[in-house]
């Protein structure tokens, strides 16, 4: 049992119990996170989309279930669900597009049982989870047509995209349409920094979760992210100096 | 009751999987992949399921004669053909290769070649949109990296090629990219553990 | 492929990248009638090729010829699939959850041990991953000196843009949520690597879909060549 | 009120913040404060259909929807905003009610057989729990058999009259009630909802107020019937109508006209009012179980509606002396003649209050049970007190036709939201001109039939406006400062809500909002003696006849379609301009996460893609090789170069085609020098891909090198195709190829074939070669499969987006060897000397990338420059 595996079940394990312990022992003062702008917008369209009962189009990216980057979807749909229960009160129902298989039926279910949770299972509508393309880019392609034609007032685009999200956004701006990004991917953030309204970088991506109030696990989970973060700082600190004293 | 079932499901094969990545016991090690390799079988059989649910998504489109029923019509023409004719023929067969040659590549090759006109633009806009230092730094290192990606028609330009641009593949932007990717890996861990400990549950419930 | 076929194929291209391009003007109906075709077409294509390659290759066909073992254990994922197809049907959904649970146990794993083994621990050493003082000083070139500065501008930059993410934060007596004022100046620092960053892979994105627009006049200057 | 308690994060701030300061959002609602509406501001006429976007998305609908509606489905049509299910049944019914018989009105034949069908309804569904939704959705459903119904219903002409005032009755009440069963039934539902999901509603609630008050009155299921209670509340409390400033007091008319209002109305509006603000916050819950019955109805209702007329008809005589007592009552006329446009519980209060006063203060659920039964009974008894219809009807008829020109506007007061001002009217004329009236029954179909629609359809336009106006009282007093604590408020509301009003705690906007009510009410009124005094105190200070009965409680329902007629007055034009400003103001927040310059943004475009062709197109055609090839090559390059020249010959070389088909174009100009390389060295070839496109791009890739180098299929290169699985798959294969890949279906196995006869793992390749366009793919492939590779070169060739990602393995050297791009393409073959699609490309590159720098340097300039202007000419122009 070599080094790395030991390390990283101290690492696994340590998350575990930090986030079981933060999602469970209630404290009088809630954590405060940093402001993001793009969500108190995010909040602000999903509002307004409510209201004049336009839609909203969550796209979850062509990630499959089974690779590391998977993570990303399924932060997106503990976003999806969140926002679900929220805007069950509008009779648009969000549409939700995906490039993966997999990941549409995952949509589906997290919009069922959104629903049934807030008591309107009548909303739920198989189609509104659609898998638009099963490569990247038919994907995207056929995404565009949904983001034009369904009265989409807001995009969110959350989960692992590649090049193909310039389409995704450049269809929102043309359609002037409120639009946050965020992926996991590199290159798909260089994209999204130009030319999305609302971009999210990096880590924010997980934090949907925390910021549109999903509930006190994943406000543990940034809790947990923070502790963790300081640790590796702490690991290449130490490493940097050990260099400098030359060992 | 199903949705205890799933949940349970979902924790077992998770926890074995990880289990499997950390802990080097072969047998662990085996059940893993072979646990894996049924996911894979799955999101293949689900990749069946997503095409109909594309398929249905269209026909009721045409059904119910929503906005842009027509070009639905095209979609589930091309989809049902191909389709047919891959199994059939087989994915490997001289006339699948004609219709991906003939449709797919050149439909993405088109739409990436557009982008070059979508991201020239974005970046023309990103000013109005954001002006903020980040933006400039952003645009000013585009600029100097293209600089030195290409000559100008005129010839090279001295140092952006051959200091500058390296200077910020292989340093600032690596450290960037490497700060960025650690981060994601932070986000993906606790993600990840979210589900294995069922604190999320996509595939429903709760 | 015999020449008319490819005739065939060089018509359609061609004219699938004008309705393409014709997007340029705007939405239109001979870019939706491209992008339906490509869809469905690309669809039907992966469709196939995951049945062959996957549904037949892993699942239908060992259960017929694999070892008995082998086909016991194939067992589990038959019904899995079994359950997953039940998700066409919207009354029998529910009996796919446990198959989504089983992908989602499995793909929740991967992530993690992804995370952790992937990306966590090589990248965070290899943050350090640069010659030792007494290496660099000792190296009469300075390419190693070249190094350990280099290593150690790429390590504050990593640092620096870690810190950017930070997320606790805490309420100013002004009211105002925000975080301590060192953190701050250092995510200030991780902002402007992250912008750089982006600005590199901008810059290769530029020259990816430059190349392509160039492919693509390319094939339609040869296209009109050809006759 | 010294705090707002943030509706996001539930923490209270300043209310001098205007953003939460712990979630930045939205304390204030976005409609910027309206500078208040001048007295005598000119009315200025406008066209409305430049408004179009601005409109919320349900009333485009709905505008559209108009085309082919008639008239009268207009009017559902587009106040069936939020619950479509409802306003549809509704329409349904009214399309064939007006394509059967045009001699009887509308209105008439459609609200007639309410009257028949309630009391039947009720009985049933009283013990139900959630009842109130279901008999509602059957008694909406009827609307289209009733329509028919009416015709075939023998009556006497006096007769006539009395299911009329009756019907007009009842259709407010059933709507009323409708309103408190879904309040009430979602109250207690959004009650039991979690804390953080409050939070976010009421955060929808005080960001958009406006809207969903639009909602709300626009469809009959929520924000009217709270307000109205909450009037009445108020209207009991306050004790000089006539002086003070808030308009909903002057309701008390009603109360002083009606004695024992107040002690039910306590009862009532103190467990309505939580109803109210769910109701507030959360506008289309209710409509949810409403579709539901609405469907559940159609199957029921159709054929029990046969059934039903019979044994109303019979239930006619018997309430003979019901309605001797009825008659009997003091009031008599003035309810008759209020009944048009009085809502239920007046009527409630006279008749039944003992015995159902009981279960108000319990569910509001059940509350509106009495009300209908009250109601119906109330209906029961018209057609057999002649009496009442003669005195009431005639009266005001008369009164119209006499002193009123305009038909329309007479009839205004019958309109649902009016009717305060409509009954202080009624009741002042009733009392100076004691029954005058004949011909009552074929009076009405002449004013209200054909007239308004005629009108309606011509003006779609005014139409809109007309909605917003008459939404407005609705939402201002549901807006009150203190809605919040109103909410809680029990038996005391009324007083509370009257300091809630305090014209102080009132946002500016709202403020400035007050007159414009008036004026709406006032519209109406104009006609009538009443109410022309001129504020001295108040935001409405300066204004005159602004202070009719309570608009405020007005039930905002076909009144669209009469409101029509307003337009004439100069009043509704000045109200018509404010709401337009309203309306803009608040589509502004949409306005804001979008960009202004649409059309430039065009020009824009075309003019980049138009310049960037010209500039590829015309150096690709003229085949150009001005540009000089890079003379300082990528050391990478060079590596990838020595990497392949060390390989032992004969051996076999892995190929991962991984790219997307979108990306061939870069991805082959790169490769094709590697490969060809690779095939100058006469290595075996195995190609595979992780990506399920990747098998086809490796044929045409292949085909591509075929006419230069003839290599035969089998001997040098075996296509082993699709390797599923993504990171799992690649590692699968890497520790153990054999068997995660290569038996074909037909059960020929690959690794047979000659050019892979001595490949038994991963470290038996000679070299991988890694074709991709994604970081992740070549992250995954570096990591799984490298350290299966051990000291065989690992070489990547990527698209140019992807090298800041791989090169940190370049350098770590776990990568012996990288091509990037068109770049790395071109400076392999020219170090190769073997000139291909790179160098082919490599002027139209250089080309392009130089254009595309001007454009980025013009473009930052322009918006620097434009933005600076901009910050100059209008400073905090940006929210």
């Amino acid at each position: 049992m070599n080094l790395t595996a030991i390390a990283g079940i101290v690492l696994v394990v340590l998350a575990a119990a930090l986030m079981l312990v933060f999602s469970l022992v209630k404290r009088k003062v809630p954590p405060v996170f940093r402001d993001i702008p793009a969500f108190s917008r995010l909040r602000r369209a999903i509002g307004l989309a409510v209201e004049d009962g336009t839609r909203l189009h969550f796209s979850f990216g062509h990630s499959s279930l089974i690779v590391p980057r998977s993570a990303s979807a399924f932060a997106a749909l503990g976003m999806l669900r969140k926002v679900a229960e929220q805007t069950s009160v509008s009779d648009r129902p969000p549409v939700v597009t995906a490039g993966d298989a997999a990941l549409t039926i995952l949509a589906q279910d997290t919009l069922h049982s959104a629903y049934r949770s807030a008591a309107a299972e009548g909303l739920y509508d198989p189609n509104a989870a659609r898998l638009t393309g099963l490569t990247p880019f038919s994907y995207a392609a056929g995404a565009i047509p949904i983001m034009r034609d369904e009265d989409v007032s807001a995009n969110i685009l959350m989960g692992n995209f590649g090049v193909e999200v310039a389409f995704l956004t450049d269809t929102s701006e043309r359609e002037t349409s409120f639009t946050m990004a965020a992926t996991d991917s590199l290159p798909a953030q260089a994209i999204i920094y130009a030319t999305a309204q609302e971009p999210l970088i990096g880590e924010e991506l997980y934090a949907a979760g925390a910021y549109v109030d999903a509930g006190p696990s994943h406000t543990a989970s940034l809790q947990v992210q923070d502790i963790l973060r300081w640790l590796i700082v702490a690991a290449v600190l130490s490493g940097v100096m050990l260099k400098l004293l030359g060992f | 009751m199903k949705r205890p079932i799933a949940t349970a499901i979902a924790i077992a094969i998770g926890l074995i999987v990880l289990l499997g990545y950390f802990i080097p016991l072969p047998i662990l090690t085996s059940v893993r992949i072979e646990l894996v390799q049924w996911a894979i079988i799955l999101s293949g059989v689900a990749v069946l399921v997503g095409v109909i649910n594309l398929f249905s998504v269209h026909l009721k489109k045409i059904r119910e004669k929503e906005k842009g029923a027509v070009y639905s019509l095209f979609l589930i023409a091309a989809l049902l053909l191909t389709f047919i004719l891959g199994i059939i023929l087989g994915p490997d067969h001289s006339t699948m290769q004609l219709m991906f040659e003939s449709v797919v590549i050149p439909v993405e090759a088109s739409l990436m070649a557009m982008l070059a006109m979508t991201l020239i633009y974005a970046s023309i806009r990103l000013l109005r949109r954001r002006s903020d230092l980040m933006t400039v730094v952003f645009l000013i290192t585009v600029l100097l990296v293209l600089l030195g990606t290409a000559p100008l028609p005129f010839g090279p330009l001295p140092i952006v090629g051959d200091l500058i641009r390296p200077f910020i593949a292989q340093v600032l932007a690596a450290a960037g990219a490497r700060g960025i990717l650690l981060g994601v890996a932070l986000g993906t861990l606790t993600t990840g553990l979210r589900i294995v400990f069922g604190a999320d549950r996509p595939y429903g419930g709760r | 492929m015999p020449g008319s076929s490819n005739l065939i194929a060089g018509i359609v291209s061609f004219l699938l990248t004008l309705m393409i391009f014709s997007y340029l003007l705007g939405d239109n109906p001979l870019f939706r009638v491209a992008v339906y075709v490509f869809v469905g077409v690309s669809a039907g294509y992966v469709a196939a090729v995951i049945l062959y390659q996957v549904i037949l290759a892993d699942l239908l066909v060992p259960l017929f010829t694999a070892s008995l073992i082998e086909r016991l254990l194939l067992i589990i994922p038959m019904i899995l699939s079994v359950l997953i197809m039940m998700k066409i049907s919207r009354q029998l959904s529910w009996l796919g959850s446990p198959a989504m649970a089983y992908l989602v146990g499995a793909g929740a794993a991967v992530a993690v041990g992804g995370a952790v083994l992937g990306t966590l621990f090589p990248q965070t050493l290899a943050a350090f991953n640069f010659p030792s003082f007494i290496s660099a000083i000792s190296d009469r070139t300075g390419a190693e000196a070249q190094r350990l500065a280099y290593g150690l501008v790429v390590a504050f930059g990593t640092i620096s843009t870690l810190i950017y993410f930070q997320f606790g934060a805490g309420v100013q007596q002004d009211g105002t949520v925000s975080r301590s004022r060192i953190v701050e100046i250092i995510s200030w620092v991780g902002r402007i690597f992250i912008a750089i960053t982006f600005g590199m892979l901008f810059a290769g994105l530029y020259a990816a879909a430059m190349t392509a627009l160039i492919e693509r006049l390319n094939f339609i200057i040869n296209f009109f060549g050809s006759f | 009120m010294a705090e707002i308690r943030c509706p996001m994060c539930g923490k209270s701030n300043p209310d001098s913040l205007d953003e939460c300061q712990f979630c930045q959002a939205r304390l204030k609602p976005i409609t910027a404060p309206l500078d208040p509406l001048q007295p005598g501001e000119p009315p200025t006429k406008k066209n409305t259909s430049e408004l179009e976007k601005t409109l919320p998305g349900w009333l485009r609908e709905a505008r559209k929807a108009e085309d082919d509606n008639t008239g009268f489905e207009e009017t559902p049509a587009e106040t069936g905003s939020v619950s479509k299910a409802d306003s549809t049944d509704l329409l349904g019914g009214l399309a064939d009610a007006q394509e059967e018989e045009e001699e009887v009105p509308d209105w008439l034949s459609r609200l007639s057989p309410d009257t028949v069908k309630t009391p039947d309804r009720k009985t049933p569904s009283t013990p139900k729990e959630s009842g109130s939704g279901d008999w509602l959705s059957e008694i909406r459903h009827e609307t289209p058999d009733t329509s028919e119904q009416a015709p075939t219903t023998p009556e006497p002409e006096s007769f006539e009259a009395g299911p009329e005032t009756g019907s007009i009755d009842l259709g407010e009440s059933t709507f009323r009630v409708d309103d408190t069963a879904d309040e009430s039934g979602f109250g207690s539902f959004s009650f039991g909802k979690a804390d953080e999901e409050d939070n976010q509603i009421q955060a929808d609630d005080s960001e958009v107020q406006p809207f969903i008050t639009f909602d709300g009155d626009g469809s009959t299921a929520e924000g009217e019937l709270p307000s109205w209670l909450s009037n009445f509340a108020e209207g009991n409390s306050d004790q000089e109508p006539s002086e003070s400033t808030e308009p909903e007091t002057a309701d008390t008319s009603e109360p002083q006209a009606e004695g024992e209002l107040p002690n039910w109305l306590s009862g009532f509006s103190a467990d309505e009012n939580p109803a109210q603000d769910t109701a507030l916050e959360t506008p289309a819950a209710p409509e949810e179980p409403l579709k539901e019955e609405t469907q559940k109805a159609e199957e029921s209702q159709v054929p029990a509606f046969e059934g039903e007329l019979p044994d109303w008809l019979s239930t006619l005589p018997s309430d003979g002396e019901q309605g001797q007592s009825f008659t009997g009552d003091a009031e008599e006329p003035v309810q008759q003649a209020a009944s048009p446009s009085e809502p239920g519980p007046e009527a409630v209060s006279k008749e039944e209050s003992p015995e159902w006063l009981a279960n108000l203060p319990s569910e509001s659920k059940a509350t509106e049970l009495p009300n209908v039964r009250a109601f119906t009974d109330s209906l029961k008894k018209m057609p057999t007190d002649e009496s009442s219809p003669d005195v009431g009807l005639p009266n005001w008829l008369g009164d119209e036709s006499a002193g009123e020109p305009e038909g329309s506007d007479a009839v205004q007061p019958a309109a649902p939201e009016s009717e305060p001002p409509v009954e202080s009217e009624l009741l002042d004329r009733l009392t100076a001109s004691p029954a005058a009236g004949d011909g009552a029954a074929q009076e009405p179909p002449d004013i209200t039939g054909p007239p308004f629609f005629v009108e309606e359809k011509a003006s779609s336009d005014e139409d809109v406006e007309a909605i917003f106006s008459m939404d407005m009282p609705d939402w201002l007093s549901s807006l009150g400062p203190g809605d919040q604590e109103q909410s809680q408020a029990s038996d005391d509301s009324a007083g509370e809500s009257d300091e809630s009003l305090v014209p102080g705690d009132l946002p500016g906007w709202v403020k400035a909002m007050r007159p414009v009510e008036a004026v709406v009410d006032k519209a109406p009124v104009d006609s009538g003696e009443s109410d022309r005094k001129v504020e001295h105190k108040g935001p409405l200070a300066g204004l005159s006849g602004i202070l009719p009965a309570g608009s405020a409680s007005a039930p905002t329902h076909k009144t669209q379609t009469y409101a029509i007629k307003l337009q004439v007055s100069d009043a509704q034009q000045v109200n018509a301009s404010l709401l337009e400003r309203l309306l803009a103001s608040e589509a502004k927040p949409r306005s804001l996460s979008t960009s202004a310059y649409v059309m430039p943004q065009r020009f824009l475009r075309w003019a980049i893609a138009v310049l960037l062709i010209l500039v590829i197109g015309v150096t690709t055609f003229a085949g150009t090789s001005v540009v000089p090839l890079p003379n300082l090559y990528p050391n990478e390059t060079l590596a990838a170069i020595k990497a392949i020249n060390d390989l032992a010959a004969d051996g076999t070389v892995l190929l991962v085609f991984d790219y997307n088909p979108g990306l061939s174009g870069e991805m082959e100009a790169a490769a094709t020098p590697v490969v060809d390389h690779l095939m100058l060295k006469g290595m075996k070839l195995a190609a595979l891909s992780s990506v399920p496109t990747g098998p086809a791009l490796t044929e045409r890739f292949m085909r591509s090198l075929q006419d230069s180098y003839d290599f035969q299929p089998d001997q040098q290169y075996v296509e082993l195709g699709y390797l599923p699985g993504g990171s799992a798959g690649v590692l699968g294969f890497a520790s153990n190829p054999l068997v995660t890949i290569g038996q074909t279906i037909s059960g020929t196995n690959l690794w047979a074939s000659p050019a892979l006869e001595n490949i038994k793992s991963l470290g038996d390749f000679s070299a991988l070669v890694l074709l991709t366009d994604e970081p992740e793919i070549a992250r995954t492939w570096i990591e799984q499969a490298k350290p299966k590779l051990g000291s065989r070169p690992l070489i990547l060739v990527v698209s140019a987006q992807a090298e800041p990602m791989v090169r940190p393995y370049y350098e770590s050297g776990q990568v012996q060897g990288m091509v990037t791009g068109l770049m790395g393409g071109v400076s392999y073959e020219k170090v190769n000397a073997r000139p291909g699609l790179s160098t082919r490309y490599w002027d139209a590159f250089s080309f392009g990338i130089f254009f595309a720098e001007l454009m980025i340097v013009a473009g930052g300039l322009w918006s620097l420059i434009s933005a600076w202007l901009a910050r100059r000419t209008q400073p905090a122009e940006k929210e």
